[in-house]
């Protein structure tokens, strides 16, 4: 907040900034011909704290131990700890107060209202609806290629599987939403169509036409991912603005 | 301790030479007379010695290092949500042992009338003392679980935390996730009450439909095509034998990874 | 953080801040935060015993012991509200590490 | 800043959490159908039910006005002040 308006080039909240002023320095166009913005950023800022955290190893007041990052004890554990006892009572307190129900028997002969598993389930259960999708071949004479459920159990592992491989597909050191909007975009709409999916799959408690609900399904996430994409630019862009500026003012262009 | 006393801070002339109102004044002499008897402060100093003895054989943490706290700490509770998973998780298996007391998974009949499964739940739930916390306790820790879980991936995903080196890590999250799943599945079906008996018939449809190894993989799981006792004492062996060793290996070696590779933060 | 209180920021809203030595600020955290649990339990228990575990009807209430649970209650709250404004010193108000 | 988001969140989780467990004894008449917001499941409120209830709605009014006042409405007050500070200096 109040670092934006400083005069002297803070990157990153910390001391020095990334603008050196001797002549060695490569120009401004040099910068750009690697990356730019904030990911140059991120790079020079862990840069200088895998350097630093090298020298603090060196000085040997400390014990050797090779930590990449964040080291989780006592650090994380401590905080965790605190955090952890009050969703701890958090939970006693709800299973005091709220008592799980108790249905009927198990009865083949009667079919309930509702059928459906807990709802961590229910955007699995939705993906097993998505028989309208399901592809109609006309080598087989409009019949379709496999059941309807085939296809909702595909949608389950096709789903798993785009997320098993995200590590893979987006690369980089990039770690922020803003420094990655498309896939800050691309995870946005993930969890409102899992959300969608799972109102799919309670279709008969929705009150809402059950084609529209249908559409929605997959409307929503998509509208919902451009906007998270137009935002996080915008902010970007605004960053951006914001070092340029700094930038110029520091070595204004002759 | 020694047993010379130590030098106390002379809190009366200090106390005289502040202005202080009337109330503060009455409030710190009851306390620091209590603080003189009872010495609690001084077994929680002993503590704190302890924390930073340990803690200064440790490097700085990035926080520290870089001044971060101020920025960061709003968003701590999303970074404890893995251990506060892991925590749900060990309250789930405590509560879940004990309730594995009462609990007998047997007769899984399907006609209306109440089979020793259900019964046992309900004794559980009417007559046992405290029974009904046991089982809102073992149930609830559940849910829990399965939201931070969800939340905990959120968290990893949108601050990029499963990049390199961690894909592994991210790899191992997902088995853990759908162990998660499979254990809510399973845990589900065992009071064998209508919504249990439905949500199997949803899981054999579902295994049936798998192509080429459908018919394999019912039997394998559900005893059969149809419910039976076969499917409850299979639910039973996975919920109780086969789910909690496996998980609880690999959220030991997902925690491991983390410990190793020390925590992502996003700068 | 001039001299040893500091009376209310800018923004004009008055918030007392005593500055204690460490040890006197250790006192007040841990036997204020006991007194306030040991006192807000007890209080709890009081109401429950009042009310017979809020079974009881209206006429068959015990009125003093109900209220001295409620006291009880609103007393542990006091005192730990009360401990907020003791510090020590460096100790920065968190509003200040923000704005 | 911070501060100000932590408290409007605590507000939320209390008045969340109590407001569900007061809806969860009085307004949830079954497991199937209407959860938490169901009609009431009791004819004649007794002195402890109407207490109860009462606190069912500051709960809910707690978690929505607690939030509104610490991430929107104070925010706004302090740019005010600000934004009258810069124009008065």
């Amino acid at each position: 907040m109040s670092d934006n308006d400083t005069d002297d080039v803070r990157t990153d909240g910390s001391g020095t900034g990334i603008v050196s002023p001797d002549d060695e320095t490569p120009a401004w166009s040099e910068r750009k011909e690697r990356t730019q913005g904030l990911s140059r950023l991120t790079y020079e800022y862990f840069e200088r704290a895998r350097r630093e955290d090298q020298d603090l190893r060196q000085q040997s007041d400390y014990v050797e131990r090779d930590v990449l990052a964040f080291p989780a004890w006592p650090h994380e554990m401590m905080r965790n700890i605190a955090l952890t006892s009050f969703f701890v009572g958090m939970i006693l307190f709800v299973s005091a107060t709220l008592p799980p129900e108790m249905p009927n028997p198990a009865n083949s002969g009667v079919t309930p209202a509702i059928i459906l598993p807990d709802w961590y389930l229910y955007w699995s259960f939705g993906l097993l609806k998505l028989g309208p999708l399901n592809p109609e071949l006309s080598i087989l004479g409009g019949s379709k290629l496999m059941a309807d459920r085939t296809y909702g159990v595909l949608a389950n592992v096709v789903v798993v599987g785009f997320v098993a491989i995200v590590p893979f597909l987006n690369k980089g050191s990039a770690r922020r939403p803003v420094e990655q909007p498309f896939w800050a975009a691309v995870g946005m709409s993930g969890v409102i169509f899992s959300l969608t999916i799972a109102a799919l799959s309670i279709k008969n408690l929705v009150p809402m036409d059950s084609h529209l609900l249908f559409d929605l399904t997959f409307l929503v996430p998509i509208v919902s991912a451009t906007i998270t994409y137009a935002v996080l630019k915008t902010m970007r862009e605004g960053y951006m603005f914001d070092l340029n500026r700094r930038y110029y003012r520091l070595r204004p262009p002759k | 301790m020694s047993l010379e006393r130590k030098d106390e801070h002379d809190h009366k002339g200090w106390m005289e030479s502040r202005e202080l109102t009337p109330v503060e004044s009455v409030y710190l002499t009851v306390l620091i007379w209590l603080d003189r008897r009872l010495r609690v402060v001084d077994y929680l100093e002993i503590l704190e010695d302890l924390y930073y003895k340990v803690n200064m054989q440790m490097p700085k943490s990035h926080t520290e290092q870089y001044n971060l706290d101020n920025k960061f700490w709003y968003w701590y509770p999303l970074y404890a949500l893995g251990s506060f998973s892991t925590v749900a998780y060990v309250v789930a298996a405590i509560s879940g042992a004990l309730l594995g007391f009462y609990y007998a998974p047997a007769a899984a009949a399907a006609d209306g009338s109440p089979t020793v499964a259900y019964d046992s739940v309900m004794l559980i739930m009417g007559q046992l003392n405290l029974g009904y916390f046991l089982r809102s306790v073992h149930r609830w820790a559940a849910q829990i679980m399965v939201a931070a879980v969800f939340l905990h991936m959120l968290r990893v995903y949108f601050t990029g935390a499963y990049k390199e080196p961690r894909e592994l890590n991210w790899l191992i999250g997902i088995v853990l996730i759908s162990l998660t799943l499979v254990f809510g599945y399973t845990g589900y079906l065992l009071p064998w009450s209508q919504l249990s008996f439905w949500a199997g018939q949803i899981g054999v449809e579902m295994s049936l439909s798998i192509p080429l190894i459908g018919e394999w993989v019912a039997q394998l799981m559900f005893g059969g095509f149809t419910l039976s006792q076969a499917t409850l004492q299979r639910m039973y062996i996975l919920h109780v034998f086969f789910l909690p060793f496996i998980t609880t290996a690999i959220i030991a070696v997902h925690i491991g990874i983390v410990w190793m590779q020390g925590i992502a933060e996003p700068h | 953080m001039t001299g040893d209180q500091s009376a209310g920021t800018e923004d004009g809203s008055e918030r007392r801040d005593v500055v204690v030595p460490l040890r006197v600020y250790k006192a007040v955290t841990v036997f204020s935060t006991l007194f306030a649990v040991v006192s807000v339990v007890a209080g709890f228990i009081l109401v429950d015993v009042a009310t017979q575990r809020a079974s009881a009807p209206a006429s068959e209430i015990d009125v003093p012991v109900g209220i001295a649970g409620i006291a009880c209650i609103l007393a542990g709250t006091v005192v730990y509200a009360f401990s907020t404004r003791f510090r020590t010193e460096e100790m920065g108000k968190s509003k200040d590490d923000a704005t | 800043m911070a501060d100000e988001f932590m408290k409007g969140f605590a507000c939320l989780m209390v008045g969340g959490l109590g407001w569900m467990t007061i809806k969860g004894w009085y307004n949830t008449p079954s497991f199937e159908g209407a959860q938490l917001t169901g009609e009431l499941t009791i004819e004649e409120p007794t002195t402890f039910d109407q207490i109860a209830l009462f606190m069912g709605d500051a709960f809910f009014w707690f978690a929505v006005l607690g939030a509104l006042t610490f991430w929107v409405v104070l925010p706004l007050i302090s740019e005010f002040q600000t934004y009258l500070n810069e124009r008065s200096a």
